[in-house]
């Protein structure tokens, strides 16, 4: 092992490394848990991360929390993790709690949002979030700040037209954001050959002026790789870049889904064998960052952690029915 | 007649509209292979093919904006939008276009598109997947607005749809799809948009209502009778262009009304039925019009204390009309 | 106190809010180096410069999608939809995002956005340069809606909406532009969205308008006056939220209400506050609540004599009025 | 003169290439007569083809107006000349006279619209007809008819959510549709470098999974040539292209403009150099195709043309107002 490891050559420390694993794995954990409470009827809906845990891992290293706004979409679970939010927070979501960040409950899971991290506020509607992501780089730039705007959507949702009246919008302004397209190959049921005219979303970035860049997204450090680039461009005045990452969906759409309707279970089990769950733990064995005894302990604690959030999350207090007029408007105006 | 449920129902009628006339065709997100996320158009897919059943790309807009464009030259396309909530994108193309087309081009052109959405809340679906859009289109001349509340009426008035020669937004309530079941004939039958229906006679109260809350209506209604209240409850079926006459008539028939709709009430359905009353039939009346409706909030939360406290329930709706009929 | 046209108070009142807050930004098509195709953000690229007064690609979802962002984040963008026709493309924006940022987070985002749109017909623009579009939105809770009618108020309204909170539709009436001038002030003052105006006093009926025709509605009373006829007439301006308050007791007054706006009537503005009198105001009604407005047609032709057959004029105006009265 | 002349080459003969040059001065001079009725206050409003008729004229004479359904935007004059429309139809509906074809004077003049002539009835809002047409391309595939259709729109409004959303679907399904961008550098007074994050619209093609062609909009027989082979393509079930035909606006964008705020006149006159009228008049006397003479007689039957159809709209009945209520519906329903 003469080779310097990849994540160093990066600009990742082992640490770092280290704690990317620890948010892919809590992401998977969380998400898992939540698929077991839905099935025993405990909550009404999951919808998952599994399988784009490492393409958002990397993705979020390669953001600095304490000045880049991200506008995620309801799989970025892994990415909202590593933006702070924890597994009490997002099983407090599931059961609809008023304690839960996101929104209080008043949103299914999924939807992400938390002023305090800079994590916008997300709805159902697709691809809503990519204009305002271009706002918060437009509110960047006019006030000389150097933060970023990142926002992550799936690969049919690049068919809505705000996908791409917000790319051009910011390729004419030359706007610090990331257009980062996590592409599962499916859109609920609808394959992407079905979906794209194209071959890869990041073909259309030339329609917009700027660079549009294809990776792996099973390999969380590729996707770190070639995210700081677009950060470090973006950051520097050098407008945006969408980024593509290619995963796949290990799980139904959703928990009201059932996909033996439309994807044969051998190239589920095909997909599996990328998992970068998977692949990076077995990167990071090679590498002696770490041992198999440290990666139990890891997934261990984590276990510890999803149980201590759902156990918090199912006894907390459930809303008021008082409050369902609250927030409506301000409270004061003028 | 075979017994089906309104889901069922719907499928129905789609399947005997595309039988019948192979210029009716499908499109929309996942209706093909996988038969829609409600599984409306389960099996219509492998007995008509995938030109017929078309999987669109997810955008709104565009499967709006494409099936206006086969409507122009001829065709019948019945674009489904997955949620009632997700038919926004597709307002410009409905409200300038759809609405539009025939008036614009005097008569020249014309759009016979029906657009199916299901609607409504319930099922915890919180902000974006349970509200009612009706009365965003409420107001746009060159649109037809049908919300059946029965299976029958939802397959009467599905092929209807079909064969209207002008755009007709179709919304489904989602809460009723495998709510109940009841006779629905096999053969070809309409029923014909812009008729209200009664439901049951009364003298004491009038109740106008549509769509899922209208079984709260019925069921409330029992069990008022039981305390010697009779009530009248319109159907409205279609919410453009209303039934004046059926609404004009059920009001005097009692002089005390109450409107009843899931969605909020500010510039609801209900305030064009009571502005109507108000301008028609005030002298008939004996009690102010009332209206029962969603709460001034944008949209039912998840969390099901907030849900069930934003959604209409059967003793909501029997506490109102009850002090009507006291009134 | 100057003397100012409806147009030039708006952008006084925009030039004041920008250079009082350098939170405050102008986007939208044409309104940089052309100040506008109405002229109204004239001067403004040159005095704040184009960081400021920011040209947009054509593409309405995008302008108020990408001001929705900005204001999340603590901007306050002032977006001009070129003609209030060209807002349906940006529907989903408004009534998905900036109506629910705040509800949905919980209280814990917001959006300060003002989005303006010249609306309105009899200028020869035809279906599309003419709607009325107003009750679109007024159903929507989370919307505020501003519809001023004279310059003061266009001014003082807009600034208060600039500082709102929340996002304000605000809405110019195209045909108001150039066609009065009065006293506006100078210095800093709002007025309160929310707020109704009584623009006379009257003691047999009570017309209750807003916009354009409010004025031909003032017409009217004067016209009415000599006949001894006196008119209460009160200017909504606001119509998200109504003011109930005014509202109900402009009506009780003199127990005969008229309802006038230039959009046309199934499901308008008119609906909702004509409900809302049957609903709170009954027993102090001498009359039918009458409604006057464009027809169902949907929208203004070009011909000209059907354009005019289509607006409300003085006449039609004195006589629905007229016919109140008599009753 | 030894080399085939071009428009030959191209597969037009001299007739045709004649009736093109008849077609772009007839549209130039209904054009310029509609200003002045404008500015002597007879009609309320204009826009313009000026600068744009050599594309037209071009991309027309490729399609077959037997079959092929054109969807054309508010400066397609010289297009739907071509398609069977005359001086008088269209000043019939400049001053609003109900016996106009496009709408009965209900539209702003521009609004074009024939159902015996395929000419899909147009509005306002740009680019609501870019899926309209894609919807038509649809329904000749599922009918099995050999049908292309056409579609214009200025470069300003390829930025619209409706342009991505309909080449996608077009993209996806192969359907027989030319997309015809007629890049005139500006929207109102917004530049195409503040409109476009892009250098050409056609760079967007790829995006959908088609060929994206610029073509100089300023000659005919270059806009023909391109077009052929994309009508061909698509005709033989080879999918979409993007035809992007770089003009310029030679006029004001309206009679409601003022295009001195926002470009030079220098500008103006140099851009009027290229003006496809005095190209193509120049070509077809250099090749012998028609003689100063021969081209005096046409520009003079012409200039009679419009001037008996001036007479004709304005002496025409005018719109009863009863009519107002007619055609909101279909009369009988079933
Ligand atoms: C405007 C809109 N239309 C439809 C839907 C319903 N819907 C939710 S997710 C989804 C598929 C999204 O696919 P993709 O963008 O590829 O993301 P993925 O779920 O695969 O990550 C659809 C159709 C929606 N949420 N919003
Ligand atoms: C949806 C919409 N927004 C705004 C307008 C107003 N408008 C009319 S034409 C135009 C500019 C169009 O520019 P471009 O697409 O380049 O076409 P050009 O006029 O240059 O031929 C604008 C903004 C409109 N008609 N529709
Ligand atoms: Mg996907
Ligand atoms: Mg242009």
């Amino acid at each position: 092992m003469t080779e310097t490891p990849r994540h160093r050559s990066y600009g990742l420390t082992d640490e770092q490394v280290v704690e990317m694993y620890r948010y892919m794995v809590l992401a998977r954990k969380v998400d898992e848990r939540m698929w077991l409470l839905n099935r025993s009827g405990k909550i009404p809906f999951v919808i998952s991360c599994q399988g784009q845990e490492g393409a958002q891992a990397g993705a979020a290293f390669a953001l600095n929390p304490k000045k880049d706004y991200i506008a995620p979409y309801y799989r970025d679970l892994c990415m909202v993790l590593a933006y702070g939010h924890t597994a009490r927070t997002e099983l407090l979501a599931a059961f609809g709690k008023p304690e839960d960040p996101n929104s209080g409950g008043r949103q299914m899971p999924g939807h992400y949002g938390d002023r305090s991290r800079r994590i916008l506020t997300g709805s159902s509607p697709v691809s809503t979030q990519i204009p305002h992501a271009v706002g918060i780089a437009l509110a960047n730039k006019m006030r000389g700040e150097d933060g970023v705007a990142y926002v992550s959507f799936g690969e049919g949702s690049s068919n809505q037209g705000d996908f791409h009246e917000a790319a051009n919008f910011a390729g004419v302004h030359k706007l610090p954001v990331i257009f980062f397209c996590e592409n599962n190959r499916y859109a609920i049921s609808v394959p992407q050959d079905k979906q794209l005219g194209c071959i890869n979303v990041a073909d259309r970035a030339i329609g917009y002026g700027f660079e549009g860049v294809v990776v792996d997204g099973m390999e969380p450090l590729e996707v770190y790789r070639v995210m700081k680039g677009a950060v470090e461009k973006a950051r520097a005045g050098g407008g945006p870049t969408l980024v593509e990452a290619k995963t796949y969906r290990l799980v139904p759409h959703s928990s009201d889904d059932d996909d033996r309707a439309y994807r044969s279970r051998e190239e589920v089990e095909e997909a599996k064998r990328t998992d970068s769950l998977v692949r990076m733990k077995a990167y990071l064995l090679e590498n002696g960052v770490l041992t198999e005894a440290e990666e139990a302990d890891l997934v261990a604690a984590i276990q510890e952690e999803v149980n201590e959030a759902t156990q918090y999350a199912e006894q907390a207090a459930s809303a008021d029915p008082g409050t369902l007029f609250d927030h409506v408007y301000a409270k004061e105006v003028l | 007649m075979p017994v089906r449920q309104y889901i069922e129902a719907i499928h129905d009628g789609l399947s005997a509209e595309m039988a019948a006339d192979d210029r009716v065709f499908v499109l929309g997100e996942d209706v093909g292979v996988r038969g829609g996320v409600f599984r409306v158009t389960s099996g219509l897919f492998e007995q008509f093919g995938e030109a017929r059943v078309v999987d669109t790309p997810l955008a709104e807009s565009a499967i709006v904006g494409v099936a206006i464009g086969a409507a122009a030259v001829g065709m019948r396309p019945v674009a489904e939008i997955q949620f009632a909530d997700f038919i926004l994108p597709a307002m410009n193309q409905i409200v300038s276009e759809a609405a539009k087309m025939r008036y614009r081009s005097n008569g020249d052109w014309s759009c016979p598109l029906v657009v199916r959405a299901p609607y409504g809340g319930g099922i915890h679906g919180a902000l974006y997947h349970s509200q009612s859009v009706e009365a965003l289109f409420a107001h746009v001349p060159g649109l037809k607005i049908a919300t059946p509340a029965t299976p029958a009426d939802a397959k009467g008035m599905l092929r209807a749809a079909i064969r209207d020669p002008d755009p007709v937004l179709f919304f489904e309530h989602k809460k009723l799809y495998r709510l109940l079941k009841e006779d629905v004939p096999d053969e070809d039958y309409i029923v014909p948009l812009g008729k209200a229906a009664v439901r049951r006679q009364g003298d004491d109260i009038t109740v106008i209502s549509y769509g899922y809350v209208l079984h709260l209506v019925l069921e409330a209604a029992d069990r008022l009778a039981s305390e010697g209240i009779t009530t009248e409850v319109l159907d409205l079926r279609t919410l453009r262009p209303l039934d004046e006459e059926a609404i004009l008539s059920a009001a005097r028939k009692t002089g005390k009304v109450l409107i009843v709709h899931e969605d909020n009430k500010v510039a609801g359905v209900g305030a064009e039925v009571s502005a109507m009353i108000a301008e028609k039939a005030l002298f008939d009346l004996d009690a102010p019009i009332a209206r029962l409706a969603g709460p001034e909030v944008p949209a039912m939360p998840f969390a099901p204390p907030l849900e069930r406290a934003y959604l209409l329930d059967v003793e909501k709706v029997t506490n109102a009309m009850r002090e009507l009929a006291r009134f």
